[in-house]
């Protein structure tokens, strides 16, 4: 395990001590507990998003609270959902007269730890209302599985919601907004080698020099599949074909692109996918409004990325664009 | 059975050395199937109940197993720290106030204990979870009784229907947990929770074994 | 050599292909040419920036050409500075009458064919100025040399001048600033993996499980030294000690500081570096008054990361917080 | 020595199949003290040169080296395109106009190439670049003209003095370039620029050794 860090049990906390140090002027860390609040948190008459889960997706969460996205993230272990104590904590500094509404990816752990943390907030008397992003296509929905991940089209969601909360909408109509956003938004991931748990010690699966995981979470754990490597043209009409087989799309539609590195892949490689989507989109005749590529969902230093598209309407697009001031996610 | 808070406490210690004996055989289950952490989850949560456990005998036995529940869903995170915080939580109730618990009171421990994951988790028995390996033990537990076993051999039983529970995980795709996003790719697996839940009931076997002779 | 692309030979065209392709409110890219230029360039009245280099950098420099940054980005094939052709596209393309500033980093390579397009420029009557960014203090800097690489310092360069030349200053203006940044830059880097260069198909050096790489450039060549690897605290003091030895600080004084991924590091663990960097800093009574942390100038999926330490004054303060928007580099 | 144009582009198409064949080689030596690249940056640049030189026959000397430097400055990039490009631009004006060359005209040609590169790159002798080897180069075909040499051996000797001087260069730590960067890290490896500087001239006596007999 090669990683720049001091010992396993203490880098979540001088991680979050690097952040806060480093962004100020965004937020602050509630003491004791590893929750990062908006620096201007609670803000009055503005419904507050929260959150989260474990760490080792940076900048997922913490690097997306500030002005026009969340209002606090709540940090877990590396890969493992914060407890309920946590999260609870969190709700108590951002909560407002508006109401609180929590942003879950679709994990067992951290369905169960922010629902219980709800009901605490709720018996406390405080208005709370929550959201379960299930954007990846690669698993299959079923009603008798626990059902699809949240991966990185979550970021659209903290993105539009946000912008919603900003404006001022009512929690039920950012919740409304943001159950359309996970409703229009399909995501898949490849990756070409595995990532280590700092506390592990060791990857969790090994991967041939000529293979890849396809289907991939973003926890370390193994894909749906595993296949040869095959040419970047080849992996993104792969992803796209699961993606757009979930969620068709007709031409003229409009979309939002999220290419998204997992955390050791280059943005050169990034932008070569992109330029396949881009392709691939143009010639089915769909528009894309805008295109995010980057390093926003991350699964520490795996090589890897995913896809996701957002489908659009008038609302979502505005949404999209409305100014944002976050370490992670800025839009002028 | 007729067990002390102070015999309780010994038990619940002993399950934490347990898990932290079997730390990387839990951790590597889960690396096969899921992300690699029950193990730590589980040793955290354990290492935490038992210093929580020291000058304890004096309470009453649900409080506690409310602060065991308390203390795993405090520090473990993750899928099972809820679920076996929850399972605790809810068995305190029905043996709150108790100095003493006997083989009759487990019966209903486990049965809280079992609903509790239940609703938590909102798991059944075949989706490749703890509970495939407990509910095999809730089910020879009540036979053992039935059958009028000594606790000894009643709990033997036990942790034998836990153990073939575990194993019988196997052979099932997983459709709750993590696991369930390998689909038939789980299968072969031993899940890491089911094994877990085993390795407590066999703790609590052989401790109370040891503590009757 | 695990890589999402089609073909070494087409990466670096594709990958520009890609950026266009996510960014067309940002830039366009010059027909032919390797060349990302400003959307609305030539910008009458404003002294244009041209840099670029090597590929395999990114974000740097594509991802900087936006408003308050660069006018044009040239992109060589990976880690080989493009051709003074190439260079002198880009001047045509941004030239307005108040003149282009080249910010070259300081490679054999990079200067000659940046000198030699400069010279080309000139030639043609068009009016432009260069400057040769050296902020890498693990080189010795000696007049028998060639001296100090530029490296993630570079980019406060970037953002500084090009705000200065938002604001409309005059080339001198602006090539002042610039050299004030230069003087005021000092940066250090290490590297726990080696990086592999597409063409190439395998790595510069190989590094054993418990080594890492002192001294890193940003084109996968060894570091200065190798040693044994040391904790992220450790490596954070060692680099501050060069940074801080090259180019002291007093109390009170001001700096902005940036933890640079080499491109596989996490943002944890860069992180977990900031958090050690401010410590450091505080205990020596030096007052950080803006920090970046993120992947800036990479080295493809290289592991590791610099440290950058840019001295403050009030100009260089209201320049670097100045508005900025580009696709990888916003400031509100 | 008596090189025609046709000739003289034989001798270039030779440099680029030495190139070729030493593609490996060359990136070997630059990764181990610079950024890997130089044995694909000259195969670049001279697969383009081959390209460029067909149907020039007709053209003379001067036109065909002007021509050589511009491909190699507009294809190579790195140091050694602007470098082996100004050295073939600024031989080019001491032959320009002539459809054959003799020893006298190489002189010339080396001293404006060696000229324009120091120039260019503002190295010196010692520096650990391909000065190494073209200066000694230079040197030893002065005598050898002095000492009246036929051109093939005089050439045989420019192309050892070339031999040495590469070899030299692995005593040395670098001053220029990326491998300065190293310090004496780079001490005990060969500069790949003095590297394909040598195999350019042992390609040039080569190919002229087997055109006059
Ligand atoms: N819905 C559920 N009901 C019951 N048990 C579950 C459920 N989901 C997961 N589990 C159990 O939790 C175990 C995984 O726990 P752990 O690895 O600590 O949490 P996480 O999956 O969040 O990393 C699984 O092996 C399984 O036995
Ligand atoms: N200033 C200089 N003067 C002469 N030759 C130089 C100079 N700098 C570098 N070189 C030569 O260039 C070679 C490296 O060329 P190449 O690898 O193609 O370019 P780059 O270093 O930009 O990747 C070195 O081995 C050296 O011989
Ligand atoms: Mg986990
Ligand atoms: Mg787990
Ligand atoms: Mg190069
Ligand atoms: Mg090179």
């Amino acid at each position: 395990m090669k990683k720049v860090i001091n010992k396993p049990e203490s880098v979540v906390s001088e991680m979050l001590a690097g952040m806060v140090a480093a962004h100020p002027e965004y937020f602050k860390k509630l003491e004791n507990f590893n929750v990062i609040v908006r620096k201007d948190a609670p803000v009055l008459g503005k419904v507050a998003l929260v959150s989260g889960g474990g760490s080792g997706h940076e900048p997922s969460h913490g690097g997306f609270v500030g002005k026009g996205m969340l209002d606090a993230a709540v940090a877990g272990e590396v890969f493992t959902s914060p407890t309920p104590d946590q999260v609870f904590e969190a709700i108590k500094a951002v909560a407002s007269d508006a109401g609180v509404l929590l942003i879950i990816k679709n994990y067992t752990g951290d369905v169960m730890n922010f629902e219980m943390a709800q009901e605490l907030a709720q018996a406390d008397g405080i208005k709370v209302d929550s959201i379960v992003v299930n954007d990846d296509v690669a698993v299959e929905n079923s009603t008798y599985t626990v059902g699809r991940r949240g991966i990185a089209g979550t970021v659209f969601v903290h993105k539009i919601a946000g912008a919603k909360a900003e404006a001022k909408g009512s929690l039920s109509e950012i919740k409304a907004v943001a159950e359309k956003v996970i409703a229009n938004t399909a995501s898949m991931g490849i990756a070409l080698t595995p990532c280590i748990v700092p506390a592990a010690g060791k990857a969790n699966f090994t991967l041939g020099e000529d293979e890849m995981e396809i289907g991939m979470g973003i926890h370390g754990e193994p894909g749906t599949h595993r296949d040869k490597i095959k040419s970047a043209d080849e992996i993104t009409e792969h992803l796209l074909t699961k993606i757009l087989g979930d969620k068709p799309l007709q031409p003229n539609e409009e979309v939002a692109v999220m290419i998204n590195g997992l955390g050791a892949t280059p943005l050169m490689e990034l932008y070569v996918v992109n330029s396949k989507v881009n392709e691939i989109l143009q010639e089915k005749g769909i528009k894309v409004y805008k295109t995010f590529v980057g390093n926003y969902m991350t699964s520490l230093e795996m090589a890897g990325c995913s896809v996701s598209i957002l489908k659009l309407d008038e609302e979502l697009k505005s949404l999209l664009i409305a100014t944002a001031d976050t370490p992670a996610f800025k839009a002028l | 059975m007729g067990l002390t808070s102070t015999q309780t406490i010994i038990v619940l210690k002993e399950i934490g050395k347990t898990i932290e004996d079997n730390k990387t055989l839990l951790t590597e289950l889960d690396g096969a199937i899921g992300d690699g952490d029950h193990g730590i989850n589980m040793n955290k949560g354990f290492a935490a109940v038992t210093k929580k456990l020291d000058n304890m005998e004096s309470e009453d036995i649900g409080d506690i197993f409310k602060t065991v529940g308390m203390t795993l869903v405090v520090n473990v995170g993750g899928a099972s720290g809820p679920l076996y915080g929850t399972a605790f939580m809810k068995a305190a109730a029905v043996v709150s106030g108790k100095q003493e618990i006997d083989i009759n009171d487990f019966i209903k421990i486990m049965d809280e204990a079992i609903q509790g994951i239940k609703m938590r988790g909102k798991a059944v028995p075949g989706d490749k979870t703890m509970l495939d390996a407990l509910e095999p033990a809730y089910n020879a537990l009540i036979c053992a009784v039935k059958e009028k076993l000594t606790t000894v051999d009643a709990l033997e039983k036990v942790k034998e229907a836990a153990f073939e529970g575990a194993k019988y995980t196997k052979k099932i795709a997983a459709k709750k947990g993590r696991a369930s996003y390998l689909g038939d790719r789980s299968i072969g697996h031993q899940d890491p929770g089911a094994t877990s839940s085993y390795l407590i009931i066999n703790t609590i076997y052989e401790t109370v074994k040891k503590l009757k002779d």
